[in-house]
């Protein structure tokens, strides 16, 4: 493997080197995707991930050297090397990396030939525009379009590009003329590295509404286990008490136990019982009294 | 309405609800009971599920209980 | 629930629920009263308000009621 | 509600709920048990079944489903 | 539940839940009371409002009221 | 709640929900463990049909969500 | 589900919620962690609001278990 950095220059060299002490610095490695971030966007992304990631550039072919002279598993990192390439270290686990980088993401105008993400709709509803050739370029990108009390109008609501379908040249100019932003821009983490292990970001891609569901889920379980064992917690002592005195109720009620504590809810059975069967026997052309004729 | 919980008891009683049985009860009941709402009565509950009707009731909440045991 | 239907019909009659009351009225209904259930019942109504108890229960929703005559 | 609770009990006990054992039950918690309030409760829960009648209780008050996955 | 409905039981009673007691309820009803069960239940209420916590549950609605007689 | 926790880990685990593994889950956690609480947890649980008896909602009302154990 | 028992037995510990700890524990319970389900959770798990959660549970009975961890 020394046979390749014989040939580098010396700051290809360095570069190498530096991936490698970044590799060796940091608990994660990931490798990113920067396609299609203006650069004044990336300014920011930079700035909100100081302290916690370190954004390094590097060329294509000096990350595969980097990653082919660590040699070990770091090598099947070449294999997720695409589009306009960068390295990303971190101290933080390589989930909470994705999530990072996730919440870097913003919406931008679309260009002619990318490919929509989602179905891109346009509402129908007045526009912003006079009247004038925009009419004819909302037509042309298959949008109805007409004019009404001086404005512009989009007469349904439509799918203009569906997802994963590329959008034209014209469709991207209406689209940024009617201020809609359908493309996903950030860094794309394409693989991470940790501890001789590949994440992939399907792996990262964690929905955390699932976790929280499971927490709920396993709340619940316990109040459950705790209330029918009848272990008592602190959290529960109250509960407990009261469905022991529900279980107590019901029994009296159902089984007519004449006591004093229930005495008003049997009462209330019965009335309603009698009730019941009076609005059937009304029904039957009994004639019910004012009492309960309302 | 006394006179459904006359009907109510007599089926809880096994008996049947007829006019005979429903005046018996009123009567017991001290009330003097009129002879053509017993027979409306009889007439209107026959071939009426009784449990069934009642179980209606039985689909209503308890609003709120005593608070106190 | 006959116990407590005989109650309330004394009730609507107008009568004491005592009792005396009581069995005549489950007796009227060919029921033959158990003594400590009665005594129990007439115990456990003494003091309770049963308009009340009654209107708390009519305050509840009853469930597919139908339209009443 | 102490006569119930004491009914529970026996029940969870597996033990029949008949006057001795309520008394028993009851006087263990210094309750001198009326005669006739412990005859009319092993009146009532005769031929009830019990775990039944609780569980009413358990069916109670559902809200919704978990927010969950 | 029986540790639970002894307390109660207690509770109503006007007694103090407390070891001795709770054991006394429990082995008059035939229960052989697990020591450290009673211990914690007894811990576990100290300082619990049982009215309040009966109360909560009481005022809860009820869905199914019990079926029919 | 936290003991609660450590039974439903162990039995999620297949593990044996006694003493010894309840105490060691519990001081992983950094719980200085209670010896009765510990012994109570093991003795209520005991015969219990876990799996029934989480699935099963408590019929009790949830007021107060269970903010600390 | 043992991730997240483990998870909230640390959160009612008040302890963090982070890989060492959660590993602690589960292999307390004699689990032998999963590094990628640990550190997924850990992540999943940073800056949401977990008595949020929590208390979502009060109010509402478990119906089916949703997918595991």
């Amino acid at each position: 493997m020394a046979l390749y950095t014989q040939h580098l220059p010396e700051w290809k060299k360095k570069q190498v080197e530096e991936i490698a002490a970044c590799f060796d610095q940091y608990a994660v490695a990931g490798l990113i995707d920067m396609y299609g971030i203006p650069a004044t966007q990336l300014q920011q992304i930079r700035q909100n991930l100081r302290g916690v990631a370190y954004l390094k550039m590097a060329r294509k072919t000096l990350t595969r050297r980097a990653f082919d002279e660590m040699g070990g598993e770091v090598a099947g990192m070449s294999e997720h090397i695409s589009g306009q390439s960068a390295l990303i270290f971190t101290n933080e686990n390589p989930f909470k990396l994705f999530k990072l980088l996730e919440q870097t993401k913003t919406k931008m105008a679309a260009k002619a030939g990318e490919a929509a993400p989602e179905d891109i709709v346009v509402a129908k509803g007045p526009t912003s525009f006079k009247p004038g050739p925009i009419v004819g370029e909302l037509q042309q990108a298959g949008i109805p379009a007409m004019i009404e009390g001086g404005k512009v109008k989009i007469r349904e609501t439509k799918t203009v590009v569906k997802k994963g379908d590329v959008i034209n040249a014209k469709q991207a100019d209406v689209l940024a003329k009617l201020d809609i932003k359908p493309m996903d821009v950030g860094l794309i983490l394409k693989a991470a590295f940790q501890n001789g292990t590949i994440f992939a970001p399907e792996t990262l891609a964690i929905d955390e509404s699932v976790y929280l569901g499971q927490i709920t889920l396993a709340a619940q379980q316990a109040f459950n286990l705790s209330l029918n064992a009848a272990i008592p917690t602190p959290a529960t002592m109250g509960p407990i008490l009261g469905k022991a005195f529900v279980e107590a109720r019901n029994l009296a009620v159902e089984a007519c136990v004449y006591e004093k504590d229930v005495a008003d809810l049997i009462v209330a059975r019965a009335y309603r019982q009698m009730v019941a069967l009076a609005m059937a026997a009304a029904e039957g052309g009994f004639e019910l009294d004012e009492s309960i004729a309302r | 309405m006394e006179y459904i919980y006359a009907a109510l008891l007599l089926h809880n009683a096994g008996k049947d609800i007829n006019e005979e049985n429903v005046k018996a009860v009123l009567s017991a009941a001290g009330i003097d009971a009129d002879d053509a709402r017993v027979k409306a009565l009889v007439a209107a509950l026959d071939g009426v599920d009784i449990e069934e009707a009642i179980a209606k009731a039985a689909a209503a909440p308890v609003a709120a209980a005593p608070a106190a045991a």
